[in-house]
């Protein structure tokens, strides 16, 4: 079964005043099928949301984007998908945003048009999306508020007069409208109290679980947990670790020294934050990004790593080790149990064309579906 | 002291969003609060920050009671409450720089001079780099556009922080960060915090007091939660 | 690691943006060295006129050919063009910057001082604006500063208002209630955060007053009022080429018309180069 | 036309004429066709081709008594005011009282200032009778008569008869749409026979060039041009152009309480320095004249002799003669005084403005600076006793007209009368001796004396006489047009007679 | 729950309170204008009488003169006309005007009809065609339509409307035959007929509104273009809507407050625009009478033409409140 994303070395860089490079993304792979939800973290600023847009078409005019994402759909045969890089803005407004990608936005509250109730940007969406009739939308608005949560009671309000939580459910409401096969969820729990975290998440899993594919951007580990069946940790643009959830919130935990920091910074554990700064991504350092900070600093790390076997550090810790200070497995309430799903990193020496996905991943997605 | 005493708040007086609200904060103090999506909190910090006129009730600040809102407040009133709020996007003046934005508050106080020093210290304090300074809101991620709005917050040294999920957006190492950023602040000039978020175990490692919405308010307000519930349960 | 190969979707638009400016800027260059220092190298004879010579057709004497009475018509478009620059500029500048002023303070303020200051512009642009410019200039002498008074007058109405309802747009936006929180003066966010953001407006509406008064002016001395009318004066000179041009004579009318829309063209083009830069997207966007 | 087909008149008896000008009001009583073709209306006596006087609603010329003192006009029986009602003598008087009652607001009425009273003998006869002897008085009364039973029940000024007025003419009124045209029809009653016209509209354009152009794309049938407009209508075989002559002239007038113009050798120089034969050619495109004085140089009474020649060297040797020695920057100097001073125009009118910096050039050659400067005449009116401005006037008919207004010292500073406070005594003279008298050949002595004086002491530059051009369908014969005044309103061009217009076989 | 959350209508009730308050607020405005036109006629040059007694007056007797200015009641004060005339105006008796010979009322009466149609038809291109020439302007900006419509609008703005008007009769009427050149029916016919007016109203109105279009149309431009870079947009688009309904429905929404703010303060350029348009087309309306009215300080109908301007520009200026109070939810009602 082929992904229904396929990200291939993907490159974001910024251009800006004097001829220098914001290098927000750089060489990203991985893989995403149907029915499976993988979470992004990582530090602020490490690009989950540049990479978003990017997937979407949607960067600012001074960006540059390398690399390839292709898109499948189900009818698709092999190398029939679209790369969302290289389509046009007509593809992409007509047949891919939307409708076969979905997208969550950050600041939810910005993202709504400020002069339109949150009614009429519902229906409007059902209308062009779904194409529902407008005797029937009325009711369909308040179905589609109902998926997220978003109280009908509200539905008449314009954006500024919604709270930050109510905003965000809005915005995820508008999102899910059209059932894309793949939705980008970028922090779609900010400003939602524990209930509301979990019901909105878990609607995204059971959205996923119908066949959809979930990018769930979060810096809500404890939400990741909760649904995610893979974890890609991000820093300084590159994706330094991809694991298992079972795995990374379990006993053994992730590997790479950074994304060890970054669960032991969480309030519940040490509540100490990675040491340092993330570094300027206009001036990245050659070899490891994270050396500055690592405790592990070694020569070696003046290479760049690639990430081999899910990670890409020259000293990751091994396979099975228990992060340091945490004994008690999994963060906040207890995981969805997301059996059967191993390991899926491709390394980019190998990368592949979009439809040569490695067997053993397209054999798992199978047993998850 | 901050007191916040009997509040009803709300944009449409026939139907506030919360009635007969009280929270004392004592100075120094880390005040967490808890509450519901919707229930208020937000605008409770509004009309902590003498931004929104309550249609009942008496804000008092440091002994000084409040009479006038917004522009009306008098400025040393405003200036010793910093705030720092849920939404960096919307709250960042988008031709700004965030070097500017940080030494804004500063400016219009009449506080040039101190501006280039100030701006540094606490952009090291935030974490936010020399070549972050230097872009507008747009250019930079909502966390780092929300250290900047920290940073902001600090900038005139107010006796009281308000930080309306201030960490909502941010993962755990920039939280913890900016927390401890927050704490060494609060350490070094005794100023008093009220937090609010959703965290309750992030509130309670933070704070001296969690308080939850529910205990503030004499007869609870039919709370939104409540109503979501009911759609939600309706609407799948 | 070998470059990646780097698309980038919005690239041309940049290469284009940079010869449209420098283009404008060249031609207003071009005008404001031709208005400043022809008048004083070549005098010009305001009321000379050759009947001999009616209407040549351009030649090497006479580039843009003769008038209905035998004057040059290039050194009478540069004389005309110094006196509808003059009015233009100087009337644009000054409706807009009462304009901006009345319509920022109206919406800052609220309350009563925005009632009282538009009803003033309400009463203001009651009277139609030519009659006003009738009655203004009708009691000075014809002239170049009764007509600059009579159009500026008349025109930071338009302004006034729309930067009015934009300030009101924006007052209430999260970031004005931060920076009042930051102790910021109802002066200082007018100024600093609000004023930037309807520049653009006031901007776009002072460009659209340059040719405007332009025209005011000629409609003016047309009536009587403006300019004398053998004094040079684009919109002078195109009000009287009429005549010719229905007789089949056109270059009475085209360069007088070139030299009124070309400049105006690129100080239009020039402004708007400006409020690209003055919208901070587009600023990064283009890498201003 | 229809506005599918645009290219001829919808209607074959219809003509359609485009006029720059509207009347303010249809009433004779506010002083509409006082100068006689008014269409609805008719006088007691009207003007020819020639313009002479002849019968109209009077059954021939008024006998005038030996004192010139009373008028008596027999009226013609049978005629009937459009609404069927007879026209009597009561509606004579009724008119003429009306006209110089006080409370009516006619600004002519000074025209009828010599006339004491009208009455009424019988039903047919009125006599008038004037205050002193004044020899042009029956060529006031070509005036139209309003029907007493319709006016007198209203508000003379503002009644409804001033927009929908009745009389006896040739033509009713229609509608007036204002600001569009004023329709009429054809009074199938007329007294003086049916017209073929049947249908006769001007439509009102105030802009020559959009006149010229609806005329060109056949909405008009004929229209009222300006001289450079005109000229493109020379190649279009279906249109001819008739060029009125008229008494129209334009001068500068050259004040006597200004030490420049005032000088009698400036007036000379200047009067022979100006070349008024290129202004002709140039200016008006050759539709008009050279003029020498107020009197056209084809009118029977123009002082032949009188002619003044372009001649510069002449000019500058006046000047030298007098005095007026060249300065530094060529303007002429003499004790003291630069030969120097400001014309006026009023701005809007081209045609003046035109002939104001033709005449600056032409003394600048002469060593005369003269500094142009237009203005509304608001801003003229107080300044006319010092400055000179570039005026127009002339109406034809009697030469008293225009000369007695012009020239006559006791009117210096009266209005528009005598603009340059000429004041010569031999002129005053004659001036009286040409309206006093009744006998032809005394008056124009006179009139001859006031031309040759002002060769001597021009105190008015006269510049041209301009032909009144009008562009005309050439569908109908019977076209001919009149000496013209300086103000040709609705009364003026080629349908002064429509009435007696037939198709064309 | 509550009535605040039982669905949002109009808000009626703010609206109604704004009106109110506005024509409240006319009064004074009305007064004030009224005087100051008074009193800025009698301060200016022009005289009555000679304006009434036009050519007739170069030749006219002071004698006559002076009987005409009593007559017509032009050597009385200031203060105490403007008073006479606003106490009979409140009565409902306009007065006389002096230039037309007729009653004020029915001056007025004859020809605002067709003002107001051709106003109305042509503020109706200039607001449609600006907005859609906006929008499809600031969807490509620096495009070739971009380019050409706004040289266009600039040099438009340049334009005269006597210039245009001639323009649009020597091409339509006069190249193409296809359209009438003038007037309010065919120049023969003495029916009034819609189809005639019709196709005679279609160059003024075309003229006028095309004269009044580069406001809106640079406006529109201006606001959906940075409307475009903006979140919302941006949000819009992720959702997947088609182009149109992000152009109309959300950068069009956003960006429209200028223009609706125009559509009020357009109004005085408006009646300037009629003024000359009336004339180049023999419109047979109110407008050219204004100018006619203000240079024979003809005070009666001067008054009465400006109160209807006035009336005209609160109107438009009220429902550009109103329309921008509706389309912005966070400018309200207030003033
Ligand atoms: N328009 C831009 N121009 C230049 N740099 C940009 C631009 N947009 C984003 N960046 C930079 O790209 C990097 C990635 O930004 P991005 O918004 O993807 O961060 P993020 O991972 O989503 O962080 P957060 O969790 O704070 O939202 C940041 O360092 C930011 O400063
Ligand atoms: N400008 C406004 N006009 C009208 N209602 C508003 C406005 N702003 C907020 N509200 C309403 O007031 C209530 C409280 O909002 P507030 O922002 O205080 O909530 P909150 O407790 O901060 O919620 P969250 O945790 O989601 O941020 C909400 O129901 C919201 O819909
Ligand atoms: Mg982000
Ligand atoms: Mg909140």
């Amino acid at each position: 079964m082929t992904p229904v994303l396929s990200v291939r070395d993907l490159s974001v860089r910024f251009r800006m005043r004097g001829g220098r490079h914001v290098a927000a993304v750089g060489g990203v792979d991985f893989d995403l099928a149907a029915g499976e939800c993988l979470a992004l973290v990582g530090e602020s600023g490490c690009g989950k949301s540049v990479l978003a847009s990017a997937l979407l078409g949607l960067l600012p005019g001074n960006a540059q984007t390398a690399g390839t994402a292709v898109l499948t759909g189900p009818g698709d045969g092999p190398g029939a998908g679209v790369d969302l890089l290289a389509a046009d803005e007509r593809t992409l407004a007509r047949t891919v945003r939307g409708r076969r990608v979905g997208l969550v936005p950050q600041s939810p509250a910005a993202h709504l048009t400020p002069v339109r109730t949150v009614r009429a940007q519902l229906e409007e969406a059902l209308r062009e999306l779904t194409g529902t009739p407008r005797a029937e939308l009325r009711a369909a608005a308040v179905a589609a508020a109902g998926r997220a949560s978003f109280p009908a009671g509200l539905l008449d309000h314009h954006p500024h007069e919604l709270s930050g939580g109510q905003a965000q459910r809005a915005a995820t409401a508008l999102a899910l409208v059209g059932n894309a096969p793949l939705l980008l969820a970028d922090e779609p729990t900010t400003g939602l109290d524990r209930d509301l975290v979990e019901r909105t998440v878990d609607e995204l899993r059971r959205h996923a679980d119908e066949g959809r594919a979930l990018l769930l951007i979060t810096h809500d580990l404890a939400a990741a947990e909760r649904i995610a069946d893979r974890v890609a940790v991000m820093y300084a643009g590159r994706i330094v670790e991809t694991a298992a959830a079972d795995r990374f919130f379990g006993a053994a935990g992730p590997r790479h020294p950074y994304a060890r920091g970054l669960l032991a910074a969480l309030p519940e554990r040490d509540f100490t934050p990675v040491p340092g700064m993330p570094p300027e991504l206009g001036a990245l350092p050659e070899g490891c990004a994270f050396a500055a900070r690592c405790d592990r600093r070694t020569d070696a790390c003046r290479v760049l790593p690639r990430l081999t076997d899910g990670v890409a550090c020259h000293h990751a810790a091994p396979d099975g080790a228990a992060p340091a200070g945490v004994g008690s497995a999994g963060v906040g309430p207890a995981g969805v149990g997301s059996a059967g799903v191993g390991p899926s990193g491709t390394a980019p020496e190998d990368a592949a064309p979009a439809d040569a996905v490695p067997d053993d991943i397209a054999a798992e997605e199978t047993t998850r579906a | 002291m901050l007191e916040l005493a009997s509040l009803t708040a709300g944009y449409d007086r026939r139907d506030p969003v919360f009635r007969d609200v009280s929270l004392t904060i004592a100075p120094g103090e880390a005040v967490g609060l808890l509450g519901p999506s919707g229930c208020g909190k937000s605008t409770l910090a509004r009309v902590a920050t003498l931004l929104h006129r309550p249609d009942a009730g008496r804000v008092t600040v440091d002994g000084h009671p409040v009479r006038g809102w917004r522009h009306r407040a008098p400025r040393e009133l405003r200036t010793a409450i910093g705030v720092v709020f849920q939404q960096p996007r919307l709250s960042a003046d988008p031709r700004l720089r965030l070097r500017d934005l940080i030494a804004e508050p500063l400016r219009a106080t009449g506080r040039r001079a101190e501006a280039a020093g100030r701006v540094a210290e606490l952009a090291h304090r935030v974490g936010l780099t020399d070549d972050l300074l230097s872009r507008r809101p747009h250019e930079v991620s909502d966390g780092q556009l929300q250290r900047a709005c920290l940073a902001r917050a600090l900038v005139l040294r107010p006796r009281w922080l308000v930080c309306d999920e201030m960490t909502a957006m941010l993962d755990a190492s920039t939280t913890a960060a900016l927390v401890a950023a927050v704490e060494e602040y609060r350490r070094e000039h005794g100023a008093g915090l009220l937090a609010v978020g959703h965290d309750r175990v992030l509130l309670d490692r933070w704070c001296d007091r969690t308080v939850h919405w529910a205990s503030l308010t004499g007869a609870p307000a039919p709370a939104p939660a409540a109503e979501a519930d009911a759609t939600a349960g309706a609407g799948v | 690691m070998a470059e990646p190969a780097w698309r980038s979707p919005g690239d041309t638009r940049r290469s284009t943006r940079a010869v449209r400016v420098s283009v404008s800027a060249v031609i207003v260059a071009a005008v404001v060295l031709a208005v400043l220092l022809v008048p004083p190298l070549v005098r010009l004879d305001q009321q000379a006129v050759d009947l001999a010579l009616k209407l040549r057709p351009p030649s090497p004497a006479h580039p843009f050919g003769t008038d209905d009475v035998g004057r040059d018509l290039l050194l009478r478009c540069v004389y005309g063009l110094r006196v509808s620059l003059l009015v233009g500029l100087v009337a644009a500048l000054v409706a807009t910057v009462i304009g901006t002023a009345v319509g920022a303070a109206a919406a800052a303020f609220g309350g009563w001082a925005d009632r009282l200051l538009m009803r003033l512009v309400d009463t203001f642009s009651s009277v139609p604006h030519l009659l006003l410019g009738i009655f203004v200039v009708a009691m000075f002498r014809p002239g170049v500063w009764p007509v600059i008074v009579s159009v500026a007058l008349t025109h930071w109405l338009s302004t006034a208002r729309i930067v009015r309802s934009e300030v009101l747009s924006l007052r209430s936006r999260p970031y004005v209630d931060a920076a009042i929180a930051g102790g910021a003066s109802r002066w200082r966010v007018t100024v600093r955060h609000l004023l930037p953001a309807v520049l653009p407006q006031a901007g776009l509406a002072a460009v659209l007053m340059v040719p405007h008064a332009m025209w005011h002016e000629s409609a003016l001395s047309f009536l009587g009022l403006g300019l004398p009318a053998h004094q040079a004066s684009l919109g002078n000179l195109v009000q009287t080429a009429r005549g010719s041009l229905l007789a089949g004579d056109w270059w009475p009318t085209l360069f007088p018309g070139l030299f009124l829309i070309v400049p105006t063209l690129a100080i239009a083009g020039l402004a708007g180069a400006w409020r690209e830069r003055l919208n901070p997207r587009r600023r990064s966007e283009l890498m201003l | 036309s229809n506005p599918g087909s645009p290219g001829g008149p919808a209607a074959e008896d219809g003509v359609v004429v485009g006029i720059a000008y509207e009347p303010d009001s249809l009433s004779p009583l506010l002083g509409y066709g006082k100068d006689g073709n008014s269409k609805i209306f008719d006088g007691l006596l009207a003007f020819d081709a020639d313009m002479e006087l002849k019968p109209a609603l009077a059954v021939a010329l008024p006998e005038v008594s030996a004192d010139g003192l009373t008028y008596t006009y027999e009226l013609r029986q049978g005629v009937n005011f459009s609404d069927g009602k007879p026209f009597t003598a009561a509606d004579v008087v009724f008119t003429y009282r009306t006209i110089l009652d006080e409370k009516t607001n006619n600004p002519s009425k000074t025209e009828l200032d010599a006339l004491k009273d009208v009455k009424a003998v019988g039903d047919h006869t009125v006599v008038f009778t004037l205050k002193y002897p004044y020899a042009p008085f029956a060529e006031r009364t070509v005036l139209g008569i309003a029907p007493q039973h319709v006016a007198a029940k209203q508000d003379v000024n503002s009644g409804p008869f001033t927009t929908r007025p009745v009389g006896t003419g040739p033509y009713v009124l229609t509608g007036w749409s204002k600001g569009e045209k004023i329709s009429f029809r054809a009074n199938p009653d007329y007294w003086g026979g049916a017209p073929e016209v049947k249908k006769f509209t001007m439509a009102i354009i105030k802009d020559d060039d959009v006149r010229a152009t609806r005329l060109r794309s056949g909405d008009l049938d004929g229209a009222v041009l300006p001289p450079n407009l005109a000229k493109g209508f020379k190649g279009d075989k279906t249109k001819k152009t008739y060029e009125a002559t008229s008494y129209d002239y334009r001068l500068v007038t050259l004040p006597t309480h200004h030490e420049v113009t005032g000088d009698t050798a400036i007036r000379r120089a200047l009067d022979v320095a100006v070349d008024r034969r290129t202004m002709v050619d140039k200016i008006l495109e050759g539709a008009g004249k050279p003029a020498y004085g107020p009197v056209p140089t084809d009118s029977e009474w123009f002082t032949k002799g009188t002619e003044r020649a372009h001649d510069l060297d002449r000019a500058k040797r006046i000047l030298d003669d007098a005095g007026w020695k060249p300065g530094p920057d060529g303007v002429r100097v003499k004790d003291g005084v630069r030969a120097a001073f400001p014309l006026w125009y009023p701005s809007g009118d081209k045609l003046r403005q035109d002939h104001a910096l033709a005449y600056a050039s032409d003394a600048k050659k002469a060593g005369i600076a003269i500094t142009t400067q237009a203005g509304t005449w608001e801003v003229i009116e107080p300044r006319m006793k010092h400055d000179a401005v570039l005026a127009g006037g002339g109406s034809p008919g009697d030469p008293d007209f225009d000369q007695y207004l012009l020239l006559k010292s006791t009117l210096g500073g009266d209005g528009f009368n005598n603009m340059a406070w000429y004041d010569n005594p031999v002129v005053d003279k004659a001036l009286e001796d040409g309206r006093r008298t009744d006998d032809k050949a005394a008056r124009k002595a006179a009139y001859d004396t006031v031309q040759r004086e002002l060769v001597k002491n021009p105190g008015y530059t006269f510049l041209t006489h301009i032909d009144h051009l009008y562009v005309v369908n050439d569908s109908w014969e019977g076209l001919s047009t009149q000496v013209e005044p300086h103000d040709h309103g609705l009364a003026a061009g080629p349908w002064w007679n429509i009435e007696n217009w037939v198709p064309k076989k | 729950m509550t009535a605040k959350q039982a669905g949002r209508r109009l808000p009626w009730g703010a609206m109604a309170r704004m009106t109110g308050r506005r024509a409240l607020a006319a009064v004074p405005v009305l007064l004030l204008v009224t005087f100051a036109v008074f009193a800025v006629a009698a301060a200016s040059p022009f005289d009555p009488v000679k304006a009434y007694a036009g050519t007739a007056g170069l030749t006219a007797s002071q004698e006559n003169l002076d009987q005409l200015r009593a007559n017509l009641g032009v050597d009385r004060p200031l203060v105490p006309r403007w008073w006479d005339w606003l106490t009979s105006a409140l009565t409902g008796d306009l007065g006389d005007s002096s230039v037309m010979r007729q009653p004020v009322a029915d001056v007025i009466g004859e020809r605002i009809g067709w003002s107001v149609l051709l106003a109305a038809t042509a503020f109706t291109v200039a607001v449609l065609l600006g907005t859609a020439l906006g929008v499809l302007a600031a969807r490509r900006r620096g495009g070739w339509l971009d380019r050409c419509v706004s040289s266009a609008a600039y040099t438009l703005e340049a334009a005269p409307a006597f210039w245009l008007g001639l323009l649009a009769i020597w091409f339509f009427a006069l190249e193409l035959g296809v359209l009438p050149a003038g007037g309010l029916t065919d120049t023969a016919s003495e029916t009034v007929t819609f189809g005639q007016v019709a196709s005679h109203l279609v160059l003024p109105a075309l003229v006028l509104g095309v004269s009044q279009l580069p406001w809106f149309f640079l406006y529109v431009r201006q606001g959906v273009a940075d409307a475009l870079d903006e979140d919302p947009v941006r949000g819009a688009r992720a959702r997947g809507l088609s182009e149109r309904t992000v152009l109309l429905g959300h950068a069009l929404r956003s960006g429209m407050l200028p223009m609706l703010t125009l559509i009020g303060s357009r109004v005085p350029e408006l009646i300037t625009g009629a003024l000359l348009v009336e004339s180049v087309f023999s419109w047979p309306g109110i407008a050219a009478a204004t100018v006619q009215a203000a240079t024979s300080v003809d005070f009666p109908l001067l008054a009465a033409l400006t109160v209807l301007a006035t009336a005209a520009v609160l109107l438009g200026n009220l429902l550009s409140d109103l329309l921008y109070g509706l389309a912005d939810p966070r400018v309200g009602f207030d003033g």
